[in-house]
């Protein structure tokens, strides 16, 4: 097989042998969880909050032009003189909006798909291999880039693209798994008692298989938001939304004059993807007992 | 060595040169002061910062900003335009203008050889007319050619343009941004669009193309047989692709390159203040010269039929925040339909431009039907055309470059109860929706001017012109007066007349609104006070010289 | 190795790169607007564009595009790009090897780099040294390129002066030779080292959670029993299996580097593949887009290939499979 | 020989090692003394979790460094003090002076490193003045010395184109390269089949004589230890609890846990047990003329059970005995419908179920229940015991009918578990609790039959003895009928009534477990036997090693397949395949063409392999 887990390296991470309950608790209790998981819940708290913390729309112009962080504008105002805060604020809500549907559909589509190959295995799994490799062999940036570039800018097929582009990773991964799992003698006393497939699938096999799934899908969903950062950077953002990405590359051209326009949604984005890295880590430490 | 000898040379050339270098400087709003006067330096190479690859290297058969920069120093025009927009000889020698401006005879220069050796003739001047600007450069063929009746050489040193009608800005069509001469023994009998000499250029301007590294840079050598003595005084020039504004910044100061076309805003008052820099303000943009930024209703929806809902948006806006938080100080707010670039044509004073006054655009939404529910987006109570309870919500289509011009409109806007959605679209897009499909309700285009009302304005306004050809009249205004008003603008030689007809124009345009005039924009050309002798445009580096 | 196994691999490439060409035909030639304007430019006049359009084939139903397309493409040709009426491919080669010097570089540096600090790290687990280089390059892995290749300019450039901060070679001089080489090394080091971050820290990251697991395996034990020194335990006993993880994911950078390589070109001005992109892009020159996707869709996948190869080549095991 | 010499060669003194967890500190060695003299070998024996790998491998500096666990006391080997040596000299000791076996034969070798060059480098490492081509010729003589046939055929061979036994004998070959005084041997057969543990203690034995080097022998396996050591030290929980001769510990055992060591160890020479006769009556399963063949991932096809014909009374125990490979585990699964058989077919109270379906198969799924050999994989981790135990009822749709929550609290009880514990999860058992719950889950839809896959054989001994008397009782109180697979003889002997012997894919013999054990007439029957390391130190083996491995499945022998290894075999054996028939002087049915009770004579060759390509 070819290219696996960018991070969540090689091997099945399912040997549940012996494995203590409460994975994310445990998770959770090393530093980096602790912290990941801590910026992570402060982005979500943003995205849906941010109408309550934001000062202002983000898009009203309603402050002096080019003004340093101060008391009034704590991460200062922009040229045409609107606060940043609220841009970095409302910013968040858009990094959810995407992290958050393109996880969906990637947990949608690549457990299908890893749980079909690895237990059917056969020429269903050479198929479905071929199918992913392709996927996983398109650059994704650039297909996002060539996408927006030429439908226009915009969240929904920003969205719909990164989606369905970006399920490879988990559903080799959970082949992985489904395949080590397979065979493992729970399974086949299950079948022994008569299960049904379908229990056999969801009940016996996905729940072993999905926790380094999903572990890898943090570290999935933090390249998501890089990309869409890097989108915005290149001026093929959605201007009807605030995004990170856009903040920063309207801010390149005050580089030299307006450093906080470039700091704060750098550092926004760097949290934020941060996090989302630390907390993946931490969960795939927890579930391959590594440390 | 070559410099070597050059510099032997330079003492001799000095005295005659600062005539040139004078008179060249002549358009700069700010005057390089003492160190611009005394000898100019001979020799060295100027590093140039393009906006783009030009992809292509041939200024006749495009009017792309990024072709004709780039291509410009290597060949010429019959005519050159000074900053102030004086014609003073180029190819041609001298003109006569007979039969009242139906006729045009030029002279042309003897002893100007191209770069390749070959001696230049009247046949060049006719076969580049014939075979590529009337065809292929939109502008000129769109005016002149639709003008011309034909294209004569008596003799290898003269030629005449003759017209069906009087037609008065021939002359300001001449130059090498609007007429470039190409050599006939290099394109005859090919297929123009696919001939090599597009990427290798030969002309008879100031500098020779010596590589193209497409995407990377351009290098030139000085043309020292150039038919303007002793000029150009620098041995290179080389274009370097510099995409990101911001970056050409970054660079001019790290001493990588020596001159930018345009400055960002935000950077222009270091750079001043930096006192390293001498800088020329020019109406000149690479699209072409005094250019209005312009919102155009799209006159064919209901929503914007109603004058009254035209002028409250216009009195929403405050154009001098454009003035300041967009453009920098770059430009000025549009007092007139027509740039002040045009001083025949500009109106000054004119009454009944939408000022700002957000009080009153409130009253006049009111008063149009747009009544405020809350604090919200205003919605319909009777107007025209609109079902009752219609939001006041429409698209704001834009190039991405305009983004900042559209997110300060938006925040106008909305800010008197209208919900404005950017669409920012790639140019070739923007005109295929807004030009072909005019799919659109409002927009903002940079309608560039030109040097005469004929080549930049009536395209906006003309019944004749809506459709789709991109960057005409896009609003798609329909008025029978002002078709008539232009069509005797166009005949009329006496520049009395033209100015009042012009007038008339305004008054009517600014009573209709079919547009809303924002600001008029500049660039400032910057390049370190130890060059001198630059020109905005054209062969800009012509009679520039440096001293390191 | 067997030979069974690479022509295997080897047959699977034709139907990606077939997918893979369809793919990005239909995504560019369904997208709205019309190529014709690109070449029109402004104000172009209606006989004009028929006059381009029937030039360029644009009539044509799109399946017969596509057809005459990936029979040229077979021949090498890729078609003609409608603003530089030059063929693409001539374009794409032009623009090339800036792209494969800038890439290759970061592929290279990042592997080397990013293993070193991998093992660095990994022989100190859990002390400072570890703690801190796991954080350092977690950080370098979440920040944006374009972040960091601005920091670079601003800092290295233009603070420091110690390196340039646009373009490849030197404006004014036109070097050739070895100083030549030199000019465009030292214009290469910033874009470079900006593209390579985030893959120095996914790499380090990796390798040195595979030399951890390896570190615990049996036969490293053994490798310790016969008295072998740790230092040939870690650098060859360890390493050589630790490095799997690493090559695996060498296809994949490979392909996140060309994306990568795009910012980077435009941040610094540097004259490749991904700057073309960019302004083909905005001036909808399809031929040129779909040209430079192939390619680089087609780069990958052969990258994808010869790291199977070498993995195979690696882990004995895996040629049997 | 064994003359305790004054000065112990390696003396353990109060070695204490800890382990630093989040949870707290572990105390895995908790003070142990041991003393190897030269020439002696020690046996360490205890329980999994005794401490005995631990001490060991804390003795050479082997266990990851602090912070993660720290080691006291004092190592001497010759008068040094290994725990205060600096690395550099540890690891220049290390092969040199102390050669180290392990355990696991599939993961101790490199996997991208010739099997050569890893018994070459052993040399190197200590020998800079050794030139790679002499290490390597010397490398292929050790690999010769620990009886691995041809090595020099072998020279390109990877260890995964190695069976197990011959990658151990590739261990050993490293352990000795550089004659030390000392060797190390951590559980050197556990992974091992009886016939293989046989050649491999050989082969450590001879090596160990002809260096007359001291040993250490950690082992679980008392009959191993019966089989090499001069004095024994038992551990238990981190503590040394008997040290004796080998002899005073089989004699007389003083320490209670060395005694219940001692008595849980299934062994051939206990008297039987008398079992229940079997009420005569119509067989419940029959097995005829099944076959199961799968193509091989390496290529070929694996007749992994090649015509098998066998039947389970009501109330009876039938012993399926045979070495790893054999096919005994897949003609298990076939028997449940996990695998479908090629041929034959599976009778069930008088029904074909070889290709049931539907509600016909779900009838046979209620009455047929199966029990897996490793208690941790064959629990789903994510379900509470609970929903395992009531999983087959839930399935069956019988979970309320049979009374929910109270029939799951009733069948952990059965198992002795405290059905309390229904809410936790599997992580919170040992693997005994575990095995129990395995079986509770059996016994959910009251079968019939239980299939035993190996029920024991993770187990530590005192451990297996209590399952396996938990099985005992379930059969007397629920009248259950048990197909027992295992590859420990004396286990099967212990509860069996009949037992069969399996051999790549064939059943070879079958009888009674008297006619088996006492009056085996297959010779395969007769070496297994034979190979069975016997706790008895005073009449140490004289006994007939079984050359070579389980032929290559996938190209078995022609005629009868155990021909290759056999000590009878005749050119006939290779024309024709021998029935399982009743053969004239025997009892009971044996499928060799010289069936007979006369244990076969001295084979050629002691050792040398056949290769099974992996």
């Amino acid at each position: 097989m070819s290219a696996t887990a960018e991070l969540a390296g090689a091997q099945p991470a399912a040997t549940p042998v012996g494995r203590r309950p409460r994975l994310l608790v445990r998770s959770l209790r090393t530093p980096g969880g602790a912290v990941g998981a801590g910026l992570s819940l402060l982005l979500v708290a943003a995205g849906l909050l941010a109408p309550l913390l934001a000062p202002t729309d983000p898009f009203a112009v309603d402050g002096p032009p080019l003004t340093a962080p101060s008391g009034a504008y704590p991460f200062g105002t922009d040229a045409l003189g609107r606060d940043l805060l609220s841009g970095v604020i409302y910013g968040a809500r858009t990094s959810l909006i995407v992290a958050a549907s393109v996880a969906a559909m990637v947990i949608v589509i690549g457990t299908t798909v890893g749980l079909w190959a690895g237990y059917f295995g056969g020429w269903v799994d050479d198929a479905l291999m071929r199918i992913t490799e392709l996927f996983q062999v398109l650059p994704r940036f650039f297909m996002a880039l060539v996408v927006i570039a030429f439908f226009g800018p915009g969240l929904d097929r920003l969205v719909l693209l990164l989606g369905v582009t970006s399920w490879p990773l988990l559903a080799r991964v959970i082949r992985v798994e489904v395949l080590a799992l397979r065979h493992r003698e729970f399974v086949e006393a299950a079948r022994v008692h008569g299960a049904s497939r379908t229990r056999i699938l969801l009940r016996e096999i996905l729940p072993n298989a999905l926790p380094p799934g999903i572990a890898l899908l943090g570290l999935v969903v933090a390249q998501v938001i890089l990309i869409e950062a890097s989108l915005g950077f290149l001026g093929l953002g959605d201007p009807n939304v605030t995004s990170w990405g856009t903040l920063a590359s309207e801010a390149q051209r005050f580089l030299r004059v307006a450093w906080w326009l470039s700091l704060f949604p750098g550092l926004a984005i760097l949290l934020a993807v941060l996090g989302l890295n630390l907390l993946g880590d931490a969960v795939t430490d927890a579930l391959t007992g590594r440390r | 060595m070559a410099a070597r000898r050059l510099v032997a040379l330079a003492g001799a050339a000095a005295l005659l040169l600062t005539a040139c270098a004078g008179s060249d400087n002549e358009g700069n709003e700010t005057r390089p002061d003492a160190r611009s006067s005394g000898a100019p330096a001979k020799g060295g190479t100027l590093s140039v910062a393009l906006d783009s690859d030009p992809g292509a290297l041939n200024p006749a058969i495009t009017t792309s900003g990024g072709t004709h920069t780039a291509s410009e120093l290597v060949f010429s025009g019959l005519v050159e335009l000074t900053p102030k927009l004086e014609q003073v000889p180029e190819l041609a020698e001298s003109w006569e203008v007979l039969e009242n401006g139906a006729l045009y005879r030029f002279n042309l220069r003897n002893g100007v050889t191209w770069h390749d050796g070959k001696p230049f003739t009247s046949a060049d001047v006719k076969h580049t007319f014939d075979t590529m600007l009337l065809k292929l450069h939109s502008r000129t063929a769109a005016s002149v050619g639709a003008a011309l009746s034909s294209i004569t050489t008596p003799d290898p040193d003269t030629v005449e343009f003759r017209f069906k009608q009087p037609y008065a800005p021939l002359l300001q069509q001449l130059d090498v941004t609007e007429a470039p001469i190409l050599p006939k023994h290099l394109y005859e009998g090919t297929d123009v669009a696919k001939n090599p000499a597009n990427n290798k250029p030969v002309g008879t301007g100031p500098f020779k193309l010596v590589s193209y590294t497409p995407g990377s840079e351009l290098r030139f050598t000085a043309n020292r047989e150039y038919f303007k003595k002793d000029l150009p005084y620098l041995d290179e020039v080389v274009m370097r692709v510099i995409p990101d504004k911001g970056n050409q910044v970054v660079a001019l100061e790290a001493g990588e390159v020596d001159w930018l076309f345009g400055t960002p805003g935000p950077d222009l008052p270091r750079l001043k203040s930096s006192g390293k820099y001498d800088f020329i303000t020019t109406p000149l943009n690479p699209g072409g010269s005094n250019c209005i930024m312009t919102v155009s209703f799209n006159l064919d929806r209901p929503l914007f039929q109603d004058v009254r809902l035209r002028r409250a948006l216009g009195t929403a806006l405050d154009r001098d925040q454009f003035v300041d938080r967009v453009l920098f100080g770059q430009g000025r707010v549009a007092e007139a339909p027509i740039s002040s670039g045009i001083p025949f044509a500009h109106a000054s004073g004119l009454k009944g431009m939408p000022e700002f006054d957000r009080a009153e655009a409130e009253r006049l939404l009111d008063e149009a039907g747009w009544k405020r529910q809350g604090g919200g987006t205003r919605t319909s109570a009777g107007v025209a055309g609109v079902p009752d309870g219609t939001p006041l919500a429409f698209g704001f289509t834009h190039f991405p470059t305009f983004s900042a011009y559209a997110q300060l409109l938006r925040a106008q806007l909305t800010s008197v109860g209208a919900d404005v959605m950017l669409q920012p679209l790639e140019p070739p897009v923007f005109a295929d929706t807004v030009f072909k499909a005019r799919n659109f309700d409002t927009n903002i285009i940079s309608y560039c001017n030109g040097v005469d009302p004929e080549i930049g304005v009536k395209r906006m306004y003309v019944t004749s012109n809506i459709g789709p050809v991109p960057f005409s009249n896009s609003s798609a205004y329909r008025n029978p007066e002002v078709d008539k008003l232009f069509e005797d603008a166009r005949t009329t030689v006496d520049p009395k007349a033209r100015t009042q007809i012009y007038r008339t124009l305004q008054e009517k345009l600014v009573q209709d609104l079919p547009y809303l005039w924002i600001v008029e924009t500049e660039a400032n050309r910057v390049f370190p006070n130890t060059c001198k002798g630059f020109t905005p445009s054209g062969h800009f580096a012509e009679a520039a010289s440096c001293t390191t | 190795m067997t030979r069974r196994y690479v022509v295997r691999r080897l047959l699977q490439l034709g139907p990606t790169a077939a997918a893979i060409l369809l793919v990005g035909f239909l995504l560019i030639h369904l997208a709205p607007g019309d190529p014709v304007l690109a070449l029109a430019g402004e104000n172009g006049d209606a006989e004009y564009y028929a006059f381009v359009r029937e030039k360029f084939g644009l009539d044509e139903p799109l399946p017969t595009q596509l057809a005459t397309y990936a029979g040229n493409v077979l021949r090498g040709d890729l078609g003609t790009s409608y603003v530089l009426g030059r063929p693409v491919s001539d374009v794409i080669a032009e623009r090339l090897p800036a792209t494969l010097l800038l890439t290759g570089t970061a592929l290279v540096f990042s592997t080397v780099a990013g293993v070193a600090i991998g093992v660095f790290s990994a022989t100190r687990r859990r002390r400072w040294p570890d703690v801190t280089v796991t954080l350092a390059t977690l950080a370098m892995y979440s920040a944006p390129v374009f972040l960091l290749g601005q920091l670079a300019i601003l800092l290295l450039a233009l603070r420091a002066g110690w390196f340039p901060v646009q373009g490849m070679t030197d404006a004014r001089s036109s070097a050739t030779g070895l100083s030549h080489v030199l000019d465009v090394g030292h214009h290469l080091v910033l874009p470079a080292l900006a593209l390579a971050a985030q893959e120095v820290a996914a790499v380090s990251r990796l390798s040195r959670v595979g030399l951890l697991d390896e570190l615990r395996r049996d036969h490293i034990r053994t490798a310790r029993a016969k008295g072998v020194p740790e230092r040939t335990v870690v650098l060859s006993h360890a390493l050589r299996r630790a490095l799997l993880p690493v090559v695996t994911v060498l296809g994949g950078r490979t392909g996140q580097l060309v994306a990568g390589a795009v910012v980077v070109e435009v941040v610094f001005g540097w004259p490749g593949i991904g700057r073309l992109l960019v302004t083909a892009m905005q001036a909808r020159d399809a031929p040129v887009v779909l040209g430079v996707f192939l390619l680089v869709a087609v780069t990958v996948v052969v990258a994808n290939l010869l790291t199977d190869l070498l993995y195979a080549w690696l882990d004995p095991r895996v040629r049997y499979r | 020989m064994r003359a305790a010499g004054a000065t112990p060669l390696l003396s353990v003194r109060d070695l204490v090692v800890e382990f630093h967890a989040r949870s707290g500190v572990v105390r895995a060695v908790d003070g142990i003394d041991l003393d190897v003299h030269p020439g002696e070998t020690l046996g360490v024996v205890g329980e999994s979790g005794s401490g005995k790998t631990v001490s060991m491998l804390a003795a050479v500096g082997l266990l990851p460094a602090a912070p993660y666990c720290t080691v006291r006391g004092q190592v001497l080997l010759n008068g040094r003090d290994l725990l205060t040596l600096s690395t550099r000299d540890l690891r220049a000791l290390r092969g040199r002076e102390i050669g180290m076996i392990f355990q696991d034969p599939m993961t101790s070798l490199h996997p991208s490193f010739r099997v050569v060059d890893q018994v070459a480098e052993a040399l190197l490492v200590h020998d800079s003045a050794l030139a790679d081509r002499q290490a390597r010729t010397r490398a292929l003589e050790l690999l010769e010395r620990v009886g691995v046939a041809r090595p020099d055929r072998r020279v390109r061979d990877y260890p995964h184109q190695w069976s197990g036994g011959m990658r151990q004998r590739a261990m050993i070959a490293i352990a000795i390269a550089n004659d030390p005084p000392l060797l190390i041997a951590d559980e050197p057969t556990t992974a091992l089949d009886v016939t293989i543990q046989a050649q491999i203690l050989d082969v450590l034995r001879r090596a160990r004589d002809e260096l007359g080097a001291a040993a250490v022998l950690i082992t679980h396996d008392l009959g191993v230890v019966a089989e090499l050591a001069d004095r024994v030290s038992v551990l238990q929980s981190g503590r040394v609890v008997e040290s004796a001769t080998v002899e005073e510990v089989f004699a007389a055992p003083r320490h209670p846990h060395t005694i219940t060591l001692l008595d849980a160890l299934p062994r051939l020479d206990r008297p039987l047990a008398e079992r229940r006769p079997v009420a005569e009556a119509p067989p419940v399963l029959e097995v005829e003329d099944v076959a199961v063949h799968y193509a091989n991932p390496g290529g070929g096809v694996v007749r992994a059970v090649d015509g098998v014909s066998l039947s389970l009374l009501p109330g009876e125990t039938l012993g399926l005995v045979g070495e790893s490979g054999c096919g005994k585990s897949t003609l298990a699964r076939t028997i449940v419908r996990l695998v479908d058989p090629q041929a034959g077919r599976v009778r069930f109270g008088g029904r074909d179920i070889t290709r049931a379906r539907g509600r016909a198969l779900r009838g046979v799924r209620r009455a047929l229940a199966m029990v897996f050999q490793d208690p941790y994989a064959s629990l789903n981790p994510r379900m509470t015991v609970g929903e395992i135990v009531a999983a087959p009822l839930r399935i069956a749709g019988c979970y309320r009918s049979s009374g929910g929550r109270r029939r799951v609290a009733e069948l952990l009880d059965m198992v002795r578990l405290d059905p309390a514990s229904a809410d936790r999860l599997p992580s919170d058992f040992s693997g005994g609790q575990r095995q129990r719950v395995g079986i509770a889950r059996a016994l959910a839809l009251s079968p019939r039959v239980l299939v035993l896959d190996e029920p024991v054989s993770s187990l530590d001994v005192s451990i297996q003895a209590q399952v396996v008397g938990l099985l005992d009782q379930l059969q007397r109180e629920l009248g259950l009928t048990y197909l027992f697979i295992s590859h420990d003889l004396s286990l099967v002997r212990q509860i069996s009534d009949r037992v069969a012997v399996m051999y790549l894919g064939k059943i070879v013999e079958l009888g009674t477990r008297e006619q088996v054990y006492e009056r085996p007439t297959h010779p395969y029957t007769q070496s297994l036997l034979a190979a069975v390391p016997s706790p008895h130190p005073e009449r140490r083996s004289s006994r007939t090693l079984l050359v070579g491995e389980v032929a290559d499945p996938t190209d078995p022998p022609s005629g009868c397949r155990f021909r290759t290894r056999c000590a009878k075999a005749a050119p006939e054996c290779a024309e024709e395949v021998p029935a399982l028939v009743v053969r004239e002087g025997s009892d009971h049915p044996s499928a060799c063409h010289f069936a007979s009770t006369a244990p076969p004579g001295s084979p050629a060759g002691t050792s040398g392999s056949t290769p099974d390509a992996g």
